[in-house]
C-alpha cells in the first residue's frame, strides 16, 4: 500500500490513475470498433476482456489508496470532528469558458464515486466475460464488444465527473450506448424501434437535467459539484412561473395568480426528471421492459447493473441540493415508492422471463429511490451495489436458460417464454443453484444481502424526517408577509414552518407501500423460478442423442402444445458464462454484511458519510440512540412477514397446485388480468396522448409550412405580379397611332394639371413658442388671398390699394396654448383658375406627462 | 502627352505581362490569345497595385494584404478560368482546387494572431472617395472562425461535387471560386457598401449552381431564393443610405465605413425602422420562421456541393451579419426587441422547424428543416445578447457548418447511388453500407447534440447564456426551457429517420448491391468528423480566440444602450467620450483605449517613405 | 393706307387658304386630292410668311415644301398605283363621330381658356426694321450664328438620302439564303 | 403690316396644327398620315415665325424654321420610302394591318 502511496505523491491534485481507468475501455472501445474484423473473436475477446479487467484492478487499486489516505487523515482527527471528504482530482483540460465561471474537463474519485467505479468494472468485467460465451458467432462479435467497452468508459465518465456538464456528457454517452446496443440486431424493426424509444425517452430526461444546469448556473454561478456546495443558500431565490410574461388583464384572478417557486425545489423536480427518464421511474419507465430486445448480457450490464442506477447516483451527489427542499425529497420518495408497487403488479402476470425480471429491476429502482428519497442515502446507495450483484446474476441465469433453448426453438419471443421452460433444475444444476441465491437475495430472505439492503431502506423510510433549512423558513415567512400585507402573529408563522414540513402520514405511506412491493416481489420471483426450474420440461421432447440435421423439417418452432416437437437434452451453459453467475451468486448472498444495520455492521454507510455531509446534516430521526436500535429491530419483523408471505403463497400456488389457482383467478378476473397483462395499458395511453399530440402537430406545422406560408409569400405574391402584367398588357397593341393617341391623352392630363391652381398649404408650427408659419406653394403667375382669421373675411395683412389679390405667400399665424384657429387661401393662377385651401392649427396643451422611453430599465453596471 | 507617356512606361509590367500572356495558348484563333492576354495583363496590374504603396497600419506579423490574398486570389482565379479552355476538364479541376486549397493554407495565418481588441489585418484603400466609399476589410474575433469555415468548407465541397457532376465543369468552377471570394469578403468586410457588394455577389454563383446543375424543377427554386435574398437587401440598402445621409448630416463628410456609423444614435423611432430593416434582410437569410421557406426548395433543387456550402457557409451570413451589423448599429433597439425576437427563434425556429422536419419525406428537405431548427438556437443565442450565449451562437454557427454540411454530403452520397431523395426508397442500409452507416450514426450524433460531439457545446452555452439573459425580460426561462425541450425534438427527427433508411429489413431490392463509400467520399468526410470531435472536445482553443471581440463587443453594446435610455428627439453622434461618460481615472482610461481600438486607427496617410517601403518588402518575402 | 388693306386681305387670304388646306389633306377620300389640298396649305402658309415679312422662309416655303416634297408624295401616290385607295374604313361612323365630337369640346374648352386668360389684349407688332427677314440679313445669321447647325443640317440631308437608298431598294440584287424575297 | 395682332396668327397655327394630329390619329392611310405630320410642322414653323416677328431683333425663330423645313423635307423622304417598302411587302398602306409590335 505505502509504495502505491509512494507511486502518487499528492492524490489530491494530480492523480493520473484515472486516465488509466477511464483511458482503457476506451482504448478498448476504438480499437474493436476500428480493427475489430481483422482481430478476429479470439483478439476481440482479449482485447475487450484486458481492457475491463485492467480497468477493474486500477479502480480496486485506487479504492484501496482512497481507503487508505482516508484512514490516514481519520486517524490524524480529533474525536467527535466530521471525517475529512478525501478526494483524488486529476484535470484533464480546459472544456470551456462561460460567463461566470469556466468548465474544466475533470474528474475525481471520492468515497461514492470509487464505490459505483468498483460495482461498473467489477460486474462489467464479469458480464464482458459472460457475453464471450452467449455472444460467441454471432456476426458483428467485435461491434457488441466495442459497443460493451464504449458503454463502460460512458459510465465511467458519468460517475468519476466532477461537475455536472461532465456528468452530463457520461450520461447521454450511456443513452448513446444503450441505443446501440438494445438496437444491435438491427434487422428486425421491432429491436431498432426499441432503441430509438429507449433514446428518446431518456432524451426527455436529458431535457431536465440541461434545464436544471442552466437553473444552477444562474443561481449558484458554478456547475462543479464544490462550487454549488459553496453557494448552496443562493438556491433560495424564487422564480415566477406562472404568469409567463405580462398576463392580459381581463383573465380571471385565479389563473393570473402569480405562482412562485424557490428554485431548490425547481432544481431539484428537473434534476429528478433527468432521474426518472435514465432510472425508468413512473412517468418515464416505458423503454425499459422495451430494452429487453437487446443481447441479454446487455440487459444484465445496463438495464439491471449500471444505467439504471445512474439516476440513484446523481441523487445521492446532488443531496445538498434536494435536501434543500422537502417537496423535491417528497416527489422523488412518492414515485420511487409508487413504482415499486406499480411494477411489482405487472411482474406477477409476464410470461417472458426477461419481462419479469425487467419490471423487477423498475419496482427494485423504485425501492432505492424511496431510500434516497427519504434521505437515507447510505442505503440507498447499498442497495443499488447489492442489487446490481443479484439483479446481473438473475439476468445472466435467465441468459443462459434462453441459451439453452436456443438450442432448439430459436424465435426469441418463444425462447424467452416461460410457459416453453420447466423442470430445468435436472439438466442446468449451476444455472439452478446460482439463480437460486440470487432470487433468495432479491425476495430478501434474512442474512441475505437483499435482506439487509431492503429492511434498511423501510427501516429508514419509516424513521427519517427532513428538516426544512432556516433560509427556507425565512423566505417562505417573507412571502407569507408579503401576501398578506401584515406582520404575521406567531401561531400563523408557526403554520407556515409547519407547512414546509413533510407531513407525517407519508413516511408511514412509504413504509406499507414498500412491505407491500416486498411482499409482490417474493411472489413473482419464485414463479419464475418455479415456472423455469421445477416441474417437467415443456419446451419440446426430449430425446437423448438427437441431432440437428435429421429433424430440421420443422423449424417454425412454435411452442403451440398441440404437436409437441422433440429436441436434444438441454444443456447446461459453458464455463465462461457459469462461472460469473457464482462469483454473482456468491456476493449477492454475503455482500450483506458490509452494511448489516440491525448487526451494528455499518461499514458502509460510514465509508460513503463524508461525500455527502452536507445533504445528512438535514436528516434527522424520530428516535435517537439506542430506542433507535430497538425500533431498528422492531421494523425487522414487518419485513421477515413480507418474505414469508411473498415466497409462501407462491410455493403454494406454484409448487404444490401447479399453477392452478393462477389460471383459475386469471379466468374469473378474465379484464383486470388481461390489462395488467398488457402492462396497464400505458403504452397505449402515451400513444393516444402525448405521442399522438406531438404527431399531429407536426403534421398540421408541415402542412401549415407547405400552404400557408409558402402559400402567401411565393404563391400570392405571384399572382398579384402577374394580374398586373396581364394588365398592362392590354394596352400594346402594336399600333403605331395606338401609342400615339396614349401620347395625346397624357398630354392632355399634363395639361389639366398645368392649367388647375394649386398652391398646397405647408406649416411649420412651433408648438412651444406657438407661432404657426402657413405657406402656399409658388407657381407661374399665381396670386393670393388670406384669411387668417377664418372668420369667413380675407383680411390680407399688408392690403394692396387696388385688388384684394396679392402675391403674399407666406403668413404668420400665433395660436394661443390650447386653442385652434381655422386659416383660409384662395390661390389664382395665370388662366384665373382659382382654389380655396383650408387648413386648423391646432395648438396642445404643455402635458407633463411624458412618458418615460420605451425598452426596460435593465440594471447593467458599466463593464470596465 | 508627356504624362499619358510616363503613364504607359509605369504600366509596362503589364504589358510585358500581356504579351507573354498572348503568346502563351497555342490555340490559332486570335481572340482567345487576346483573352489571355488581357487577363495577364490584368493580374500584373492587380499585383502592382496591390504592391505595398499604400502605406498600412504596420502590426507585427499582420501582413496587410492577407485579406486582399484571400478574396483576391479566388475572384481572379474564376476570371482566370473562365479562358481556359473547356475540353480539359481535369486542369480545370486541377486549378480550382489548387486555388481553394492554397487560400486554406493562407487563412491559416489568421490563426497566428491572437485576437486581441480591435482589428487585425486591417488594409483599407479609397475606392470611392465622393462617397466615402473605401475598400476597408479586416478580421476579428467574431469574423475569424467563419472566414476559415469558409476556406475550410468550399474545397471539401467542391471536391465532393467534382465527383458527382461531370457537366459544365467550367461554369462549376467559375462558381466555386467566385463563391469562396464574394463569401470571404462579406465576412470581413467593414465598409457598408463594400459587405453590401459582396451579399450580393454571393447570389449569382448560387443562383447558377441551384439553376445549372439542381433537378427537376431547379429554375423556380434558384429564383424563389434570389428573389427573397434580394428583396430583403433592398431593404437594408435603404436603411444604410439613411444612416449615412444621418452620418453626413451629423459630421459634415460621407462615409460608408461601419466604424463610423455606428458612432450615429438615432431616435427612438427612426432606429426601430432602421432596425427592423436590417434585421429583415438578414432574417431572411438566416432563415428565420416567417420567411424560410425558400430554404427547403433551395435545398432540395441544389445539387450536393451547392447544398453543402448554402447550408454551412450561406445562411451563417445572416446570423453573422446580425450580429455584426444589425446588433452593432442598433444596440438599443435590438435590445428593445430582443425578448419578442427571442419567442420567433425559439417557437418559430427550434420547435417549428424540428416538427416541419419530422414529417417530411424527402430526405434533403428533412435536412433542410433540421438546420432551420439548429439556427433557430443561434438566433437565441445572439437575441439574449449575453457573454456566453454570443459565444455559444457563434460556436453553433461553426458547428452547424459543419455537422449540416456533413450531413447533406452524406445525403448526396446516397442521392449518387440511388437518384432519389424518397427516404421510404432506403431502409436497412446498414447492413449494405456498414462504414457509410457508422459515419452517418456520428454525424447524427453530432447534429443531434449528443455531449463530447460539437452539437451539444454550441446548444449548452446558448441554453445557459439565454436563462442569465436581462434582455429577454420575463421569458428568459421559458424560453431557455423550450430550447432545451428542442434538443428532444432534434433526436426525434434524426432517429426516426436514421432508422428508416439503416435499421430494419432490407426491403428495397434495389439497395441490395449499392457500393460503400468510395475513396473520394471519404477523404471529404474524414475531415469533417475530426472537426466533430476537435470541436466538441477542445471548443476553448476556439472560443478563447473569439472571447475578447465578444466582450468588447457587449460593452460598447452596453455603453450605448445606457446612453440611449434618455429620450433623444434628435440624432446624435457619441464620440467615445460620451460612451466612456461617468467613469474617470484607469478605469476610463483603459476603456477608452479599449473603443480606441475598436474604431480601429485610420491608417495615416504618411508619404511612403524609403523606410518603411523595404521593411514592407522584407515581410512580403518571408511571407512567400 | 392701300397696303394696310392689302396686307390684311393677303392675312385674310392666306389663312383662309392654309385652314381649308388642312382640312382637305385631313378629310378627303382620295389621296392625291389630299396631296393637292397639302400644296394649298403650303402655299397659305407662305402668304402668312410674307405678312409677317419673313421673305426667305416664304420663298424657302415654296421651293422646298411646295417644289419637293409635294412633288415626292404626288410621285409616290402614282407609284404605287390604283391600291392606294383605302377602302372604307372600318370604325363605324360612331366612333368617329365621338372622335369628332370629343375634338369638338376640347377645342371649345381651350378657347374659352384662352379668351379668360385675355394676357393684356391684342398684341400689335409694332413696324419692322427695314432689312428684318431679308436675304442678307437670314444668311448672315445662318453663318454666325448657327453654322454648326447648317452643317449637321448638310449631314442629315445626306444620311437621308442613303436611308431612303437602303430602305426602298429592291432586294433582290443579293440573294443570301435565309432571306425570303418578296416584291417585284 | 402692323394691324394684324400676333394672336390671329397663333390661332390659325393651332387649327392647323388640331386638324393635322387628327388626320395622324383618325386616318388609316399612311400617306395621308404622313401628309398630316406635315401639316403639323407648318403650324409649328408659322407660330415661330410670328413670334420672331414678335421680338424682332433677333431671327432666331426664322433659323428655327429654316432648320425645320429641312428636317421636314428629309423625314418626308424617309417616310414615303418606308411606306414604299411597306407597300412592296404587304400590297397596302393600311396603318393597322402592320402591327408585328404586338406579339
Amino acid at each position: 500500500m505505502e509504495s502505491l502511496l509512494s507511486l502518487f505523491p499528492n492524490p489530491e491534485d494530480n492523480f493520473p490513475l484515472i486516465a488509466v481507468i477511464l483511458g482503457l475501455p476506451l482504448m478498448g472501445a476504438l480499437i474493436n470498433g476500428i480493427f475489430g474484423k481483422r482481430l478476429g473473436p479470439e483478439g476481440v475477446r482479449t482485447m475487450a476482456l484486458s481492457a475491463v479487467g485492467g480497468s477493474f484492478l486500477a479502480s480496486l487499486a485506487a479504492f484501496l489508496l482512497l481507503y487508505a489516505r482516508v484512514q490516514q487523515a481519520s486517524a490524524s482527527l480529533s474525536e467527535g470532528a466530521a471525517v475529512p471528504h478525501v478526494k483524488f482530482v486529476w484535470n484533464a483540460w480546459r472544456w470551456l469558458a462561460l460567463e461566470t465561471t469556466s468548465i474544466d474537463v475533470v474528474f475525481a474519485i471520492d468515497s461514492l464515486s470509487a464505490t459505483m467505479m468498483l460495482v461498473v468494472t467489477g460486474v462489467g468485467g464479469l458480464i464482458h466475460l459472460y457475453s464471450t460465451g452467449y455472444m460467441a458467432g454471432d456476426p458483428s462479435y467485435h461491434r457488441f464488444f466495442a459497443y460493451l467497452n464504449l458503454f463502460i468508459f460512458s459510465m465511467l465518465v458519468l460517475i468519476l465527473g466532477d461537475n455536472l456538464p461532465i456528468l452530463f456528457v457520461g450520461w447521454e454517452g450511456v443513452g448513446l450506448c444503450s441505443y446501440l446496443l438494445i438496437g444491435f440486431w438491427f434487422e428486425a424493426d421491432k429491436n431498432a424501434s426499441a432503441g430509438k424509444k429507449a433514446f428518446i425517452t431518456n432524451r426527455i430526461g436529458d431535457f431536465g437535467l440541461l434545464f436544471a444546469m442552466a437553473m444552477i448556473l444562474h443561481t449558484t454561478g458554478s456547475l462543479s459539484w464544490a462550487g454549488i456546495e459553496a453557494r448552496a443558500p443562493e438556491l433560495f431565490n424564487e422564480l415566477q412561473i406562472w404568469p409567463i410574461g405580462v398576463a392580459p388583464s381581463w383573465l380571471p384572478a385565479f389563473l393570473t395568480s402569480p405562482v412562485v417557486v424557490n428554485y431548490a425545489t425547481l432544481i431539484g423536480l428537473a434534476l429528478f426528471l433527468g432521474c426518472a427518464g435514465k432510472s425508468a421511474q413512473i412517468p418515464l419507465y416505458v423503454w425499459l421492459p422495451d430494452a429487453m430486445a437487446g443481447p441479454t448480457p446487455v440487459s444484465a450490464l445496463i438495464h439491471a447493473a449500471t444505467m439504471v442506477t445512474a439516476g440513484v447516483y446523481l441523487v445521492a451527489r446532488m443531496s445538498f441540493v434536494f435536501v434543500l427542499s422537502p417537496t423535491a425529497m417528497m416527489v422523488v420518495a412518492g414515485v420511487g415508492a409508487f413504482t415499486a408497487l406499480f411494477a411489482a403488479t405487472i411482474g406477477l402476470v409476464q410470461h417472458d422471463i426477461k419481462k419479469v425480471l425487467a419490471y423487477s429491476t423498475v419496482s427494485q429502482l423504485g425501492f432505492m429511490f424511496m431510500g434516497v428519497g427519504v434521505g437515507a442515502f447510505a442505503s440507498g446507495m447499498f442497495h443499488v451495489v447489492t442489487h446490481a450483484f443479484f439483479k446481473a446474476c438473475l439476468f445472466l441465469g435467465a441468459g443462459s436458460v434462453i441459451h439453452a433453448m436456443h438450442a432448439r426453438i430459436h424465435d426469441t419471443d418463444a425462447s424467452q417464454d416461460m410457459r416453453n421452460m420447466g423442470g430445468l433444475r435436472k439438466y442446468m444444476p449451476k444455472t439452478y443453484w446460482t439463480y437460486m441465491a440470487a432470487t433468495a437475495a432479491i425476495i430478501g430472505l434474512p442474512l441475505t444481502a437483499g435482506f439487509f439492503s431492503k429492511d434498511d431502506i423501510l427501516f429508514r423510510a419509516f424513521v427519517n424526517r427532513i428538516q426544512p433549512s432556516g433560509l427556507l423558513k425565512d423566505l417562505a415567512i417573507r412571502n407569507a408577509v408579503q401576501k398578506a400585507g401584515a406582520p404575521l402573529s406567531d401561531e400563523a408563522r408557526e403554520a407556515v414552518v409547519q407547512g414546509l414540513h413533510i407531513p407525517e402520514w407519508f413516511s408511514t405511506a412509504v413504509f406499507v407501500v414498500g412491505v407491500t412491493a416486498a411482499i409482490l416481489t417474493a411472489f413473482y420471483m419464485l414463479r419464475t423460478v418455479f415456472l423455469t426450474f421445477f416441474g417437467d420440461f415443456r419446451g419440446w421432447r426430449i430425446v437423448p442423442g438427437w441431432k440437428n440435421d435429421d429433424h430440421d423439417h420443422d423449424h417454425h418452432a412454435s411452442h403451440a402444445h398441440d404437436e409437441p416437437i422433440d429436441g436434444p437434452v438441454p444443456h447446461e451453459s459453458p464455463w465462461a458464462m457459469w462461472v460469473p453467475l457464482v462469483v454473482l451468486a456468491f456476493f449477492a448472498l454475503f455482500a450483506g454484511w458490509v452494511n448489516a444495520g440491525p448487526f451494528h455492521l455499518t461499514a458502509f454507510s460510514h465509508w460513503l458519510e463524508p461525500s455527502m455531509q452536507s445533504g445528512l446534516k438535514m436528516v434527522t430521526t424520530i428516535k435517537q440512540g439506542d430506542e433507535l436500535t430497538h425500533l431498528e429491530h422492531l421494523l425487522l419483523i414487518p419485513g421477515v412477514l413480507a418474505f414469508l408471505i411473498g415466497s409462501g403463497a407462491a410455493y403454494w400456488v406454484y409448487y404444490v397446485k401447479k399453477g392452478e389457482p393462477a389460471r383459475q383467478a386469471a379466468q374469473s378476473a378474465g379484464g383486470l388480468y388481461r390489462l395488467v397483462l398488457d402492462k396497464w395499458r400505458i403504452d397505449e395511453l402515451y400513444e393516444a396522448t402525448v405521442l399522438g399530440a406531438f404527431h399531429s402537430l407536426a403534421e398540421t406545422a408541415a402542412l401549415f409550412d407547405k400552404w400557408v406560408i409558402d402559400g402567401v409569400l411565393a404563391r400570392l405574391t405571384t399572382i398579384v405580379i402577374q394580374s398586373f402584367g396581364s394588365l398592362f398588357r392590354a394596352f400594346q397593341t402594336g399600333r403605331v397611332q395606338m401609342y400615339a393617341a396614349v401620347m395625346v391623352v397624357g398630354l392632355f392630363a399634363t395639361g389639366a394639371y398645368l392649367l388647375t391652381a394649386h398652391g398646397e398649404v405647408v406649416v411649420t408650427k412651433d408648438e412651444a413658442g406657438g407661432m404657426y408659419i402657413v405657406e402656399a406653394a409658388p407657381g407661374l403667375g399665381y396670386k393670393y388671398r388670406w384669411d387668417r382669421d377664418g372668420d369667413g373675411v380675407w383680411d390680407n395683412p399688408q392690403l394692396e390699394q387696388d385688388e384684394t389679390w396679392t402675391l403674399l405667400q407666406k403668413v404668420q399665424v400665433q395660436v394661443p396654448p390650447g386653442q385652434e384657429t381655422k386659416v383660409r387661401v384662395e390661390v389664382q393662377n395665370a388662366f384665373k383658375m382659382t382654389k380655396i385651401r383650408e387648413i386648423v392649427l391646432r395648438r396642445p396643451l404643455p402635458d407633463k406627462s411624458r412618458p418615460d422611453p420605451v425598452g426596460m430599465n435593465v440594471p447593467i453596471e458599466v463593464m470596465p | 502627352m508627356n504624362s499619358a507617356l510616363g503613364s504607359l512606361i509605369d504600366l509596362w509590367p503589364a504589358l510585358v505581362a500581356g504579351a507573354f500572356g498572348a503568346f502563351v495558348p497555342k490555340r490559332p484563333s486570335w481572340w482567345e490569345r487576346a483573352g489571355v492576354g488581357l487577363i495577364a495583363a490584368l493580374l500584373a496590374m492587380f499585383v502592382m497595385w496591390m504592391w505595398p504603396g499604400a502605406e498600412q497600419q504596420q502590426v507585427a506579423g499582420e501582413w496587410p494584404h492577407l485579406l486582399n490574398v484571400l478574396i483576391g486570389l479566388p475572384l481572379i482565379g474564376s476570371f482566370f478560368i473562365l479562358f481556359m479552355p473547356r475540353q480539359s476538364p481535369r486542369v480545370l479541376r486541377g486549378l480550382t482546387l489548387g486555388i481553394l486549397l492554397v487560400d486554406l493554407l493562407a487563412s491559416l495565418w489568421l490563426l497566428q494572431v491572437p485576437m486581441s481588441t480591435g482589428w487585425h489585418f486591417v488594409y483599407v484603400h479609397e475606392w470611392i472617395p465622393a462617397f466615402g466609399i473605401r475598400y476597408h476589410v479586416a478580421v476579428d474575433g467574431i469574423s475569424l472562425w467563419l472566414v476559415l469555415l469558409t476556406t475550410f468548407i468550399t474545397p471539401i465541397a467542391a471536391y465532393v461535387t467534382f465527383g458527382s457532376i461531370k457537366t459544365r465543369i467550367k461554369d462549376l468552377c467559375f462558381s466555386f471560386l467566385f463563391l469562396q471570394a464574394a463569401m470571404i469578403g462579406a465576412f470581413v468586410a467593414l465598409d457598408l457598401f463594400l459587405f453590401y457588394v459582396f451579399w450580393e455577389l454571393m447570389l449569382i454563383p448560387m443562383y447558377l449552381m441551384i439553376g445549372v446543375w439542381g433537378s427537376q424543377d431547379r429554375i423556380k427554386a434558384a429564383l424563389k431564393f434570389f428573389l427573397y435574398t434580394m428583396a430583403g437587401s433592398v431593404l437594408m440598402l435603404a436603411a444604410m443610405l439613411y444612416l449615412v445621409y444621418t452620418y453626413s448630416q451629423l459630421t459634415g463628410e460621407v462615409s460608408f465605413s461601419l466604424l463610423a456609423l455606428n458612432k450615429v444614435l438615432l431616435p427612438q423611432q427612426a432606429q426601430l425602422l432602421c432596425f427592423w430593416a436590417f434585421a429583415i434582410a438578414f432574417f431572411i437569410k438566416v432563415p428565420m420562421f416567417p420567411v424560410h421557406t425558400w430554404l427547403p426548395d433551395a435545398h432540395v433543387q441544389a445539387p450536393t456541393g451547392g447544398s453543402i456550402i448554402l447550408a454551412a457557409i450561406l445562411l451563417k451570413m445572416g446570423t453573422y451579419a446580425y450580429l455584426r451589423f444589425a446588433m452593432g448599429l442598433f444596440p438599443w433597439a435590438a435590445g428593445t426587441q430582443a425578448a419578442n425576437l427571442a419567442g420567433v427563434a425559439v417557437l418559430g425556429g427550434i420547435i417549428y422547424g424540428a416538427l416541419c422536419s419530422w414529417k417530411q419525406d424527402d430526405f434533403k428537405r428533412l435536412v433542410a428543416y433540421s438546420s432551420v431548427a439548429h439556427l433557430g438556437y443561434v438566433m437565441l443565442g445572439l437575441f439574449a445578447n449575453t457573454h456566453t450565449s454570443t459565444q455559444g451562437a457563434l460556436l453553433q454557427m461553426v458547428n452547424h457548418g459543419v455537422s449540416t454540411g456533413a450531413l447533406f454530403l452524406l445525403v448526396g452520397v446516397i442521392y449518387d447511388r440511388r437518384h432519389t431523395r424518397e427516404i421510404s426508397e432506403f431502409g436497412g442500409l446498414a447492413k449494405v453500407m456498414p462504414v457509410y452507416a457508422a459515419v452517418f450514426l456520428v454525424v447524427t450524433m453530432a447534429s443531434v447534440g449528443v455531449p463530447g460531439t460539437n452539437g451539444f457545446v454550441g446548444e449548452f452555452m446558448v441554453i445557459m447564456g439565454t436563462y442569465t439573459s436581462p434582455y429577454l425580460g420575463k421569458f428568459h426561462w421559458v424560453d431557455a426551457a423550450v430550447a432545451a425541450f428542442g434538443v428532444i425534438l432534434a433526436a426525434v427527427y434524426m432517429l426516426s429517420v436514421v432508422q428508416k433508411v439503416f435499421f430494419g429489413p432490407l426491403k428495397n431490392p434495389k439497395n441490395a448491391h449499392l457500393p460503400d463509400l468510395n475513396v473520394r467520399e471519404g477523404i471529404a468526410l474524414v475531415p469533417l468528423v475530426i472537426m466533430i470531435f476537435v470541436i466538441g472536445l477542445f471548443p476553448s482553443v476556439f472560443l478563447s480566440r473569439s472571447s475578447q471581440s465578444v466582450s468588447d463587443f457587449h460593452t460598447r453594446n452596453r455603453l450605448v444602450w445606457n446612453e440611449s435610455q434618455a429620450a433623444n428627439p434628435e440624432p446624435r453622434l457619441l464620440t467615445n467620450d460620451i460612451l466612456a461618460g461617468s467613469l474617470s481615472g484607469s478605469s476610463r482610461d483603459e476603456l477608452m483605449k479599449r473603443l480606441e481600438a475598436l474604431d480601429g486607427q485610420e491608417p495615416g496617410r504618411k508619404p511612403d517613405d524609403k523606410g518603411s517601403k523595404d521593411e514592407t518588402l522584407a515581410i512580403q518575402e518571408e511571407s512567400k | 393706307m392701300i397696303n394696310a388693306i392689302v396686307e390684311q386681305g393677303l392675312f385674310y387670304v392666306s389663312a383662309l387658304l392654309a385652314v381649308a388646306g388642312a382640312l382637305g389633306t385631313v378629310a378627303s377620300k382620295s389621296a392625291i386630292r389630299s396631296a393637292m389640298s397639302l400644296l394649298a396649305t403650303i402655299v397659305g402658309i407662305a402668304g402668312l410668311y410674307l405678312t409677317l415679312s419673313a421673305q426667305l422662309l416664304a420663298a424657302i416655303q415654296i421651293l422646298v415644301y411646295a417644289g419637293a416634297i409635294v412633288v415626292l408624295f404626288v410621285f409616290v401616290i402614282m407609284l404605287l398605283g390604283g391600291q392606294v385607295q383605302p377602302n372604307q374604313d372600318k370604325r363605324t361612323s360612331s366612333s368617329r363621330a365621338i372622335g369628332a365630337g370629343l375634338f369638338a369640346l376640347s377645342a371649345i374648352l381651350a378657347a374659352v381658356l384662352v379668351a379668360r386668360a385675355g394676357l393684356g389684349g391684342p398684341h400689335l407688332f409694332d413696324p419692322p426694321r427695314i432689312e428684318f427677314g431679308s436675304v442678307s440679313e437670314l444668311g448672315r445669321v445662318m453663318f454666325t450664328d448657327g453654322v454648326i447647325a447648317f452643317e449637321l443640317i448638310g449631314v442629315l440631308l445626306t444620311t437621308a438620302i442613303v436611308g431612303v437608298m437602303a430602305v426602298a431598294r429592291t432586294r433582290h440584287a443579293k440573294t443570301n439564303a435565309k432571306s425570303k424575297e418578296v416584291g417585284p | 403690316m402692323t394691324s394684324i395682332p400676333l394672336e390671329y396668327y397663333l390661332v390659325v397655327a393651332a387649327v392647323i396644327f388640331v386638324i393635322g394630329a387628327c388626320g395622324f390619329l383618325a386616318r388609316r392611310n399612311a400617306l395621308i398620315v404622313l401628309m398630316s405630320i406635315e401639316l403639323m410642322l407648318n403650324a409649328v414653323n408659322l407660330t415661330l415665325v410670328a413670334f420672331n416677328r414678335w421680338y424682332a431683333s433677333h431671327h432666331v425663330g426664322q433659323m428655327f424654321t429654316f432648320f425645320i423645313i429641312a428636317v421636314a423635307a428629309a423625314e418626308a423622304a424617309v417616310g414615303l420610302a418606308i411606306v414604299v417598302a411597306l407597300f412592296r411587302l404587304k400590297r397596302t398602306v393600311r396603318t393597322d394591318s402592320v402591327d408585328l409590335l404586338k406579339n
